[in-house]
């Protein structure tokens, strides 16, 4: 046995050995592709939280959970649809006619209503179009937006705080009772 | 009402109750769907930033990203179904029939499924335009409404007189031609003149000239299949583009598996195995022309043998007094026993009805022999019964069903003439396609160039439109309010409302607002005569008149509130079946007319009878520039993007041409050429050519398809006593070109049709 | 040419072992000379050679970008013939591929002696063959760019490929047939190394050091090698019937009429080795003319491939017969089209192609004269390769234009993007082997004189006696 | 192709489609309706005359005998969903396999494309997005959001209106309340006009559709093959004098 296993070994051996006798500069560059490679891949496949995104006017969720108000007054979808919802600017507005009024955000905002105009917000969280997410289920099921958005009522500039890829969803999705598992891990139930 | 069609779309039904569309919106008040972009380039990675932007005022009914349904009409063909239109987010995502809905029961066919691609089609006309370089030359310029209107206005002042106006109306709301109508009155020239070739191919012209004759009433009447065990179909294709195509297929389920026990006996006449034939339980392939001489033997046998259980056989003897059977017979070719079996299962049946179809209507002896077959529906006493024939009560409706009815082609050639005679100086075209539905033979083309002044209402460039010095492009009908009166109905008064589903996409205008603001303009008579403000409101007054009636599937204190079930119903209708009895006129107390079939061409050159028939797909060819209905296979064929020319084998094998080889087709006033489908279910002194393709104009996919009109072969001639055009009645003759065109079909032609290989 | 004829006298003048001595007079350093000069001095011919090649592989590359980018559409297939010439050519690779262990690890154990000459480029024949192969499960993916979903890695998806998925049993072979073969034929080829790192200098003394691993040529190193390679000879053999079996089952485990077989994996290994060695035979052919290696590859060595040839023809053949004949009596409909098609239809000159292409060669190997012709012999073999990518064309192709709905059959038209691609692999093909001749001694020297000293002359009284050593 | 009656339930649930062939009439409006609902591209007369059509429902048309006496059958074939499914255990990375409720899925977006599936489907309904589709302008507004717009290189089939069930799910569990028979309408079902697609739960014996699936016309595709389809058709009748 000693043998064969000297045979299958002793190239190996005289591999490195041949490495390191020769010039060190041809093997670091070998070294040092390789590194790279491996580095390369690893980022590829694990790519970070997004940055929070530039928005059209400088929202703060904490200046306004601070002042007490509640998320599902303004995303008030949330628990009937699918989508939780952007506030209109007519609903911005039924605050921000007599609040804060001189602010410039607010101004701009203003600036919105009278050219009666959409504000362009730019999605912080989301899910790519391949993905069936639906807020009334999650909240039905007793999470809370934290869970997915993370505290953002502390937040000046909203951001995404998990990378909100598949492993996490099972992540979350398995930890259910036994009964709903076979259900949540069933891929029709977020893939359209 | 059997069981299985009593299964609603509960998830429908529940949210057409909950929705109103609001009745203005302003432009703003819809969200865009920047993502609507990322869909399309579909699973993209999700590294783009997404711009999402809220509503400014949210309209109170919708719930982001819910859908929400609303009610309305179809106006794809003349059946007028109702339809629920699932919109999200402002945008209409999908067509449905409306559950509700007396005629179609939440039932749709292919073409209106496909209804968003009118809506969505990317060659819209998206403003008002004047062909800057002339007539014909596509070249638009955008014109701002108040200055086409003003154009419009000033041409119609500077007339010599009102009667040079001539308004060509084809598929129009009625409440359009209502104001029309009232319009040209007050300004004192001739009401519209209707003519659209999906009417002319199923005769309703002629059907409802039958009617008055037969009935004493223009009303077209209800055939009640799905009670029927017996049913005779003579060239009525009335599962696919016949009268109210989806209605009827609903009763045909009915009548087949209704849970009734009897699986009913369905036999259609007609020369050419239509996709209602392969449904029949027989087909029998009648001599082009003949099918009056079928019913008639039929008559002649019943009440010379007395069959059936009904004693009115001496009584009917006059009718039938000078027909003989085996002539009928010899002159339809349908052997006299197969006669005779027919006739005695169609007098014994308790229930039994015969149908008289297009394809009669479309003959020179059209009329006799739809009066025949009608005879039939006497003879054996099933007029007015279930399961036979009726006219459908108007009830509360019948002021609003205004005679729409279409005009013989008589009428249009009338036009025709006066417009080559130069006695026309302004033309206003609305719903209609002349240049494309009209016999080529019939001179419309020329006759156009001999106007002054041609304005069309076309959302599309079509082939009209392109000869027109103004287009004023109409709402399309997911976008545009109306009502319709179905016709024929349903076994019980019925009006569908129409209200828009999404807010125009582009800057198009209401045909009844621009009457409206014609009228404005005016001032004085025609001012008062059309005395508001916009469409919605006119509507709102006229719908009116059915509020408070008793007979309402619903009920509403306050006329408002009436106006908003109206919508979100889809329409108003009375609760249960009320049918009313057609009292008899004179005409059937007569010996039945016995006239020959007449044709085009000299059977020495032209050989074969031609068959241009409206296909369930295209119908008329209005349906050519959607992409989903020209992707959708012929059902027979199963030849999708395609024309083509339907051969029975013997005939091919004859001409020595197989699949695909491009045959020529001429008749005594035109020549096409299309490749050949070999067709076993068509006789072979027989050719048939599907109507809807060769397009030259009407947007992008309408021009890809390589086809050609097989109007360009039919014969301008009419049958004398109706004057509704004789679209049957020409000869053709074949050459084979030698040259190939491989069609686009489902079928593996390696496979040839065989079902199994066991 | 004059060769055939003196080869002839070769073949005619010399009893088995006379010939095996008759590199007896050369001494170690002229046959060192004789491997190595053609390998030194590179004429016109080969750079012509090599750029026509690189030409055909970078049009290929493009022709593969162009098929990446636009999607699918760009090549022939359609509905019902979702697969077409790359699984074809596939198959074909992979049955090329078969060649080597086959000669090489089969032969070794056998003690063939004649195999020595030839296993070197047998080995690397197998080699380039399964890197050609291996580009189609690529290829002709709808999406490469998502191909590592079937390789099996950890990942927070928490998803695994399916492992009852042919195509997973087919990328596992592959790469382990693959990874051993080359392993084989590094082996053998470490001693041959320190004799080129010997005998040459500046950039190819550099290459052949790293890759000679410091030979020295002592008893132990000897002792280690032959046991590793006879370890090798034995282990690869499992893979080598296994990786053929298992491309044939891609189509055995469907239920598609004419794939759903079950004598497929037998047929397809015994296809793959007569294809191969064809193919090999080929090879030699043009090689031993342009590398001028008449003295090693001799006329007996092509006489016995030549045998081979002709049994594995023979085997094949009783093979597809055994499939035909269950066919032909299973009766099934779709089945019976497909024959009728064949033998009739639209698929009857394919048939007719194959089946002579096949089965005349067997008839033709039988002379020894075509054997022992290389022009002959070069001709036969390829005929029987053309007639095995027709075969496994009308296998993948052919089938999938019927089935068992008659509404549902369709045909197919092959794209230049398809024939590009597929000429790229040729080539690719091609090209490898020039270079490799270029580099590494095309004709094992340490296996020669291996060969050479198992048999010398020793004189007994008057006479020299041959005497035979048994060394492994 | 015989009857044959035993028609698995694995779990309690089973979804099944009841396609009654003596009600069709071959007019299409399932096919249309299909499209509308999932997002099919349209890819034009060129690609379709070279059998690269998507739909994922079709009409087959049978002829039978000879003029005169000459008949036309009809036959709708969509995706069977299959128990014994071929096209599952050879895809390699699980972009379809089978769901608790007895669905065939499709999972667009771990599709890579082998075609290895198309080529097992003995019923051949599966189709390939062999280009990029093609939207023109405004028609993207009528893309369906509950369903992925596929890209170039997937392969896609009948899902059975996959996202109209998982949404009368959810809403039934919302509003706490069981799925109601009938409440669940594939696009084809809902729309055919003589009601001959009955789409239901096998595991429930009084649902509409296993009713129909125990009748005596009761029939599968293709029984022979044994993959147990999830589609069930109902023979054609005939009425003679």
């Amino acid at each position: 046995m000693a043998g064969w296993r000297g045979a299958i070994l002793l190239p190996a051996l005289k591999f490195i050995s041949c490495v390191t006798d020769m010039k060190l500069s041809w093997s670091f560059s070998f070294l040092i592709v390789l590194i790279a490679v491996v580095l390369t891949g690893v980022i590829l496949t694990h790519a970070q939280v997004r940055a929070a995104p530039e928005q059209p006017i400088a929202y703060s969720h904490r200046t306004h959970v601070e002042a007490g108000v509640q998320c599902l007054y303004c995303h008030t979808s949330a628990l009937r649809s699918e989508i939780a919802g952007i506030p209109s600017v007519q609903k911005c507005m039924g605050c921000h006619v007599v609040i804060a009024t001189d602010r410039d955000a607010i101004r701009t905002l203003a600036g919105y209503w009278e050219r009666s105009e959409p504000i362009p917000w730019v999605r912080v969280s989301r899910q790519p179009e391949f993905v069936y997410f639906n807020h009334q289920a999650h909240l039905g099921a007793g999470e809370n937006c934290e869970t997915c958005h993370g505290d953002v009522g502390r937040m000046t500039v909203t951001r995404p705080v998990v990378k909100m890829d598949m492993g996490w969803c099972l992540d979350c999705h398995l930890k259910q009772p036994e009964i709903k598992v076979a259900r949540l891990a069933d891929c029709l139930t977020c893939h359209k | 009402m059997n069981q299985d069609e009593g299964i609603l779309n509960d998830n429908a039904l529940r949210l057409t109750l909950k929705v109103i569309m609001p009745k203005t919106l302003t432009r703003r008040e819809f969200l865009k769907i920047a993502a609507g972009a990322t869909a399309a380039t579909g699973l993209a990675p999700a590294i783009r930033s997404i711009v999402i932007e809220p509503f400014v005022r949210p309209p109170e009914e919708l719930l982001p990203g819910q859908a929400t349904w609303y009610a309305s009409t179809c106006r794809q063909c003349p059946a007028g179904c109702g339809i629920i239109v699932r919109t999200i987010n402002g945008r209409a995502k999908k067509i449905e029939g409306n559950p509700l809905h007396p005629l179609n029961r939440g039932k749709l066919c292919a073409r209106g499924q496909a209804g968003l691609q009118v809506l969505y089609n990317p060659d819209r006309l998206k403003n008002a335009v004047r062909q800057s370089g002339g007539r014909s030359s596509r070249q638009f310029e955008p014109l701002y409404w108040p200055e086409a209107l003003d154009l419009l206005s000033d041409k119609i002042a500077a007339l010599s007189s009102a009667e040079r106006i001539a308004f060509l109306g084809g598929l129009m709301p009625s409440h359009v031609y209502r104001l029309a109508a009232r319009l040209l009155e007050t300004l004192g020239a001739a009401p519209p003149v209707i003519y659209d070739l999906q009417s002319a191919l199923e005769g309703r012209g002629a059907a409802s000239q039958l009617s008055q004759a037969f009935f004493g009433a223009p009303d077209l009447p209800v055939y009640d299949i799905s009670q029927s065990d017996v049913v005779l179909s003579f060239g009525a294709n009335l599962l696919e583009t016949w009268m109210s195509p989806v209605a009827q297929s609903a009763a045909y389920g009915a009548m087949r598996q209704g849970g009734m026990g009897s699986r009913g006996l369905f036999v259609q006449f007609e020369p050419r195995l239509s996709a209602t034939a392969a449904s029949a339980d027989e087909w029998i392939p009648v001599r082009p022309g003949a099918e009056g001489f079928v019913a008639l033997a039929i008559g002649r046998i019943i009440v010379e043998e007395r069959l059936g259980h009904v004693g009115s056989h001496r009584t009917q003897a006059v009718l039938y007094q000078n027909v003989d059977v085996r002539e009928m017979a010899t002159a339809s070719d349908v052997p006299v026993e197969t006669l005779r079996r027919l006739a005695g299962a169609f007098a014994d049946a308790d229930r039994a009805v015969a149908i008289p179809g297009g394809y009669l209507a479309g003959q020179r002896n059209g009329f006799s022999s739809m009066l025949a077959v009608q005879a039939l529906n006497l003879v054996v006493a099933q007029v007015g019964r279930e399961g036979g024939v009726f006219l459908s009560n108007p009830g509360p409706t019948a002021a609003l069903r205004q005679n729409l009815s279409v005009n013989a082609f008589d009428e249009v050639m009338d036009l025709i003439v006066r417009m080559k005679a130069g006695e026309i100086d302004l033309l206003l075209v609305h719903g209609a396609n002349p240049m494309y539905e009209l016999p080529a033979a019939a001179g419309f083309a020329e006759a156009i160039t001999r106007v002054p002044f041609v304005v069309s209402f076309s959302p599309f460039v079509d082939e009209t439109a392109v000869w027109a010095d103004l287009i004023l492009p109409d709402h399309t009908y997911l976008e545009s309010w109306g009502y319709q009166v179905p016709s024929p109905g349903a076994d019980r008064p019925v009006v569908s409302s129409q209200q828009p589903v999404v807010r125009p996409l582009y800057d198009t205008l209401a045909a009844a607002d621009v009457l409206l603001g014609l009228a404005a303009r005016f001032g004085g008579k025609p001012a008062e005569a059309l005395p508001w403000e916009d469409e919605a409101s006119y509507l709102e007054e006229t719908v009116g008149e059915l509020h408070g009636s008793s007979l309402g599937a619903y009920d509403a204190r306050t006329p408002s509130g009436f106006w908003a079930l109206w919508r979100q119903y889809g329409g108003w209708w009375s609760e249960k079946k009320i049918r009313r009895e057609p009292e008899l006129t004179e005409v059937v107390q007569k010996p039945l007319p016995i006239s020959d079939p007449q044709f085009e061409g000299d059977p020495e050159d032209y050989p074969f009878h031609l068959y241009p028939y409206s296909s369930i797909i295209l119908s008329d060819g209005r349906g050519a520039n959607l992409p989903w209905l020209q992707e959708a296979p012929d059902p027979m064929t199963t030849v999708q993007w395609g024309m083509w020319v339907e051969l029975n084998p013997k005939t091919a094998s004859a001409l020595g041409v197989s699949d695909n080889d491009i045959v020529q087709v001429e008749s005594p006033h035109g020549m096409l050429e299309a490749p050949v489908v070999i067709y076993p279910g068509i006789r072979p002194d027989v050719v048939a050519i599907p109507v809807g393709q060769g397009h030259q104009d009407y947007g992008r996919f309408a021009q890809a398809v390589s086809g050609s009109n097989p109007l360009v072969l039919v014969a301008p001639v009419t049958d004398p006593s109706t004057g509704a055009l004789a679209w049957g009645a020409t000869r053709v003759r074949l050459k084979p070109t030698g040259r190939k065109q491989i069609l686009a079909r489902l079928e593996s032609l390696d496979g040839n049709g065989r079902e199994s290989l066991g | 040419m004059s060769e055939p004829e003196d080869m002839e006298q070769e073949i005619r003048q010399t009893t088995p072992y006379d010939e095996r001595l008759l590199l007896a007079q050369r001494t170690d350093s002229e046959i060192n000379q004789a491997v190595l000069q053609p390998m030194l001095q590179t004429g016109k011919g080969f750079w012509v050679l090599v750029t026509g090649l690189s030409l055909i592989v970078a049009w290929g590359v493009y022709a593969w970008s162009y098929l990446i980018y636009w999607g699918i559409g760009v090549t022939g297939k359609n509905r019902p013939v979702y697969w077409t010439l790359f699984i074809t050519t596939f198959v074909f690779w992979v049955g090329i591929s078969h060649a080597g262990t086959m000669i090489s690890a089969v032969l070794r154990l056998l003690k063939a002696d004649w195999r020595r000459p030839i296993t070197r480029g047998a080995e690397a024949m197998t080699a380039f063959a399964l890197m050609m192969a291996g580009l189609y499960p690529l290829i002709h993916l709808g999406r490469v760019w998502k191909f590592y979903w079937m390789v099996p890695y950890p990942n927070n998806r928490l998803m695994w490929p399916n492992f009852q998925s042919p195509l997973m049993w087919d990328m596992v072979a592959i790469f382990t047939y693959l990874i051993g073969s080359s392993l084989y034929l590094y082996l053998a080829l470490i001693p041959d190394m320190a004799m080129a790192r010997d005998h040459t200098g500046s950039w190819r003394f550099k290459l052949y050091r790293v890759l000679a691993l410091g030979w020295r040529g002592t008893e132990g190193e000897w002792h280690k090698l032959h046991r590793a390679l006879g370890i090798f000879s034995v282990a690869i053999i499992p893979i080598f019937l296994s990786v053929h079996s298992i491309v044939s089952w891609d189509f055995a485990v469907t239920i598609q009429p004419r794939w759903h077989s079950t004598i497929f994996a037998p047929y397809f290994v015994i296809g793959a080795v007569y294809s191969g060695l064809s193919a090999l035979a080929s090879i030699l052919v043009v090689v031993r003319r342009g590398m001028r290696l008449q003295e090693f590859l001799r006329a007996e060595h092509f006489d016995s491939l030549g045998k081979l040839v002709m049994v594995a023809g023979m085997a094949w053949v009783y093979f597809w017969f055994a499939g035909f004949i269950v066919e032909w009596y299973g009766n099934e409909p779709v089945v019976r089209e497909l024959i009728r098609e064949e033998v009739s239809g639209h698929l009857a000159p394919f048939f007719y192609l194959q089946m002579s292409a096949n089965l005349i060669p067997i008839a033709l190997l039988v002379f020894k004269r075509v054997r022992t012709t290389p022009a002959l012999l070069l001709a036969t073999t390829l005929l029987v390769n053309v007639g095995m990518f027709t075969e496994r064309a009308l296998i993948v192709i052919g089938s999938l234009q019927r089935n068992d709905l008659p509404f549902n059959w369709g045909n197919y038209r092959p794209t230049w993007v398809e024939i590009s691609i597929v000429a790229m692999t040729f080539a690719g093909f091609a090209l490898l082997y020039t270079l490799f001749s270029r580099i590494i001694p095309f004709v094992p020297v340490w296996e020669i004189k291996e060969g050479r000293l198992r048999y010398t002359m020793r004189r007994i009284g008057r006479l020299l006696v041959p005497t035979a050593a048994e060394i492994d | 192709m015989a009857t044959d009656a035993n028609l698995s339930v694995e779990n309690d649930r089973r979804w099944v489609l009841v396609v009654d062939l003596d009600r069709c009439t071959g007019c299409q409006a399932c096919v249309v309706a299909c499209h509308a609902e999932n997002n099919i591209p349209v890819v034009g007369e060129k690609q379709a005359a070279y059998g690269r059509w998507m739909h994922w429902i079709i009409i087959q048309r049978y002829w039978e005998g000879e003029y005169p006496n000459v008949k036309a059958r009809f036959m709708p074939v969509m995706c069977q969903q299959c128990t014994e499914a071929p096209c599952e255990p050879v895809c390699p990375v699980f972009a379809t396999y089978h769901n608790a409720e007895g669905l065939n899925a499709q999972i667009y977006n771990r599709c890579i494309g082998t075609r290895f599936c198309g080529s097992a489907c003995p019923y051949k309904v599966r189709t390939y997005n062999w280009f990029r589709p093609e939207f023109p302008e405004p028609l993207t507004e009528q893309l369906n959001p509950d369903v992925t717009v596929r890209t170039r290189g997937i392969m896609e089939k009948c899902t059975f209106c996959i996202q109209r069930i998982r949404r009368a799910e959810i809403d039934s569990q919302a509003e706490g309340r069981i799925l109601a028979d009938g409440e669940i309408q594939p696009a084809c079902v809902q729309t055919c006009p003589t009601s001959a697609l009955v789409f239901g739960d096998l595991g429930d014996p009084d649902s509409r559709a296993s009713q129909l699936a125990r009748s005596h016309r009761s029939f599968r595709l293709l029984p022979e093959l044994g993959t147990d389809p999830g589609v069930i058709y109902l023979k054609g009748g005939e009425t003679n004098v």
